[in-house]
């Protein structure tokens, strides 16, 4: 048994047109940019997978990432707390234009339900965004005399993320704030496709230092040298 | 009395089942004895409520660890690849159904799937473990078990009469004399010992067993 | 034109009630600034929801990692002591009640202490980050702003305009005038800097503001 | 700041009766032997703290840690989900004779509510325990089919725990499995008192291998050379 996948083209080929597609990373940090651009390139080439339901803190910066899938015209829907960024315009414009659906979920809320999606809990309640905008149509239920509001599980079919360490099994650790999601979508998606800076044998990772263990990792493709999103941009703007 | 399998030969018919690269939880007590019988070459990750994946066999005597436990609290060790994580973790890879395999062992067991095997009723102290999230969580459920209690009663049942663990849950069931799985709320018998009839095996079950197509021959060798 | 603190002023009269050990999450932008003015000798640990508890100042220009960043896409530094962790674990922190202080803008407070901090209405794309988190976890919610719009509209008002961010979660606000505590549903004038008179305050807030007790000068230094 | 304690006996000098306390530990591994046995000892001394409600996976084994304090009489209420072990008289006896009282929770609703307690989640709905006698008197809810228990979060007055490194601003480690329930307490308690085997300066534990962050973290006292429940149990019965 091994999950290793010999390349970032061969860890997406099996995400399908209309698939709920989790991506880890906070800006720039942990974004998965060589699964994202290959995934990018196979639309491109193939005209599939299409109409993507892609969940991510933001919606894409400039124009490499999740920003290339929107241009390209892969994403029909984003999920996301805050489609906004330097540049913001790959996302703003398909919005404003209706070509894009946006779902937006307070932060802590889209953590939560992505953590609820992978930890079998179907639907919860917080306080967040009680009585706002947000929470219209939202189930309210009061405990101990406070108002919250019920949100249901988020659950996707794949998980694309960015790793620092792997093993053969599948034990992911992260670089620094890299980890921010990541971790969680790895849980919550049926087939979890990891690039990682560098596979090493079980055994390699402390089991205490184990951040994501195997149990949620399908595919792992070992990507040295990752770019960063945010070194990429101020590269290109330079 | 018909010739039935041992303990140790429904751990290692059960044990068959499991695929090459598996997540497995094995319940306390008489499931633990699956691990002895993982075919070779086939790698197996077991899962411990109390926070490893993968750990192994137990160390030699004096040499535990008692902080390097499994649910039965019985010292183990560590396999390379090991992790550890904190309870609400290891509860997420159970419910969030991460796991391919839970084996349990029963009370009582019902056509419909469901499963009874924390308590025998009232009067003593009830415990219930991790067997209530194990049997919402794991892909199969699977059931090792004699084919009846000591006293000669079937313990596949139509209803169960013991408080429940879970309902509809049980996926398959391993007998001391059948193999047995549960399809649309009822029993459908996939293999049997040769030396028993059907209607033998049937006279001590309590609910219908229905065959679909062949009923292979359960061989299981001495273990 | 009344004289009125600017913002870095405003933002030290806020870091001076931090107290010493807090956990403080500073919203993005103008409360980032509340850090530069930590008294000398308090211990602050911040907190930033993308998973860095005791985070530090920027890193000198071009030894920045862009995996060590603030929820503001801002490069940080990491104090001995730091710890990492993922976007659940550091909203548990944030709803679960462990922040005593965050510090966030503010469209309009009003006051029962309701927020309005994120959306100016229909038109624009709606982004709303971890705002709606923090006003329901910190002990504390905190806002800096000036007094009034720019163009001398109340943001103290008896009722919010805007989309809300959080109902009756704000317990204190700092303006470029005053200090105004929310008790009960109610603005409660704690400070007003000397220059300008009570009726002169109220007449740039649209709700009554309370006194209880002596109102303090407010006394900032140029900064 | 600083949240070192000098000794045990200090650290636990704030629980007062009536309190619900939680226990790290499963089995002897993870049990704060030495923070329990200091509590223990100022109830023979005071008669305080009494009728503690005690949460925990277990009931207490032999006559060590939980099981010195259901002997000692201090237990009004054990919370868990397996008040059973080796050797059980201690909570058997009592709960025979009425004089403790029991609240089973499956072991993984158990961690999910503690979990919930300390992440603002009042409530969350879970598969465990549908249709059985345990889930009698909550709520039911239906998901996509599927029927559901509502499960209320489940908060501390204190929980004792014991880590391996603690540094001075209360980030901790744990060794192995002593881990399991320790982690969720720490956030789930008003105070968390803290036995680590060591106390490091801060950044003596890598920010990436924190497994409790220090916001979590009240009191620290060191013990070195700490007790092993399981350890101890073996050696009085040799």
């Amino acid at each position: 048994m091994s999950k290793i996948s010999p390349s970032v083209e061969e860890a997406v080929s099996h995400i399908q047109d209309g698939m709920v597609v989790m991506i880890g990373g906070f800006g720039g940090a942990g974004a998965p940019i060589e699964l994202i651009h290959a995934l990018v390139e196979r639309y491109k080439k193939t005209g599939s997978p299409g109409r993507l339901i892609v969940v991510n803190n933001n919606a894409g910066n400039g124009a490499v990432g999740i920003a290339a899938m929107i241009y390209a015209g892969m994403v029909a829907k984003m999920v996301c707390s805050f489609p906004r960024s330097t540049d913001p315009k790959a996302f703003t414009d398909k919005y404003l234009a209706g070509e894009i659906e946006l779902e937006l979920v307070p932060q802590g809320t889209l953590a939560e339900r992505i953590r609820a999606g992978g930890a079998g809990i179907p639907a919860f309640y917080t306080p967040t965004s009680f009585g706002t905008l947000v929470a219209e149509g939202k189930p309210v239920a009061e405990f101990d005399g406070r108002k919250y509001v019920q949100e249901r599980w988020l659950k996707a079919d794949v998980a694309l993320i960015k790793a620092e360490l792997a093993d053969r099994k599948g034990n992911l650790t992260y670089h620094m704030a890299a980890r921010n999601f990541s971790p969680l979508m790895a849980t919550a998606a049926a087939a979890t496709i990891v690039q990682a800076s560098r596979i090493v044998e079980p055994g390699g990772i402390d089991p205490e230092h184990v951040v994501t263990p195997g149990i949620f990792v399908n595919r792992i493709v070992e990507v040295p040298n990752p770019k960063q999103e945010e070194a990429l941009l101020r590269e290109v703007t330079k | 009395m018909t010739a039935k399998l041992t303990n140790a030969q429904i751990a290692w018919r059960a044990a068959q089942d499991i695929p090459d690269g598996a997540y497995v939880n094995l319940g306390i007590g008489f499931p633990e004895m699956v691990a002895k019988f993982k075919p070779k070459g086939r790698e197996v990750i077991y899962h411990t409520e109390n926070g490893i994946l993968d750990f192994g066999e137990a160390p030699p005597a004096g040499q535990e660890d008692w902080d390097l436990i499994n649910a039965g609290k019985k010292a183990v060790t560590l396999n390379p690849g090991a992790a550890f994580f904190h309870h609400a973790d290891s509860f997420a890879m159970v419910r969030g159904g991460h796991l391919d395999v839970a084996i349990l062992g029963a009370y009582e067991v019902a056509e419909n799937g469901d499963l009874a095997n924390w308590s025998t009723g009232p009067g003593s102290v009830p415990a219930v473990g991790g067997a209530m999230d194990l049997v919402h969580g794991a892909k199969r459920v699977c059931v090792i078990t004699d084919h009846t209690t000591k006293d000669g009663r079937p313990k596949l049942l139509k209803q169960c009469r013991l408080p429940l663990t879970g309902v509809g849950c049980v996926t398959t069931v391993y007998t001391s004399l059948a193999v047995v799985d549960i399809v649309n709320a009822r029993f459908v018998l996939r293999e049997k010992l040769p030396s028993i009839s059907l209607d033998e095996l049937q006279a001590l079950t309590e609910a219908t067993l229905a065959v679909e197509g062949t009923v292979k021959d359960l061989i299981v060798p001495e273990v």
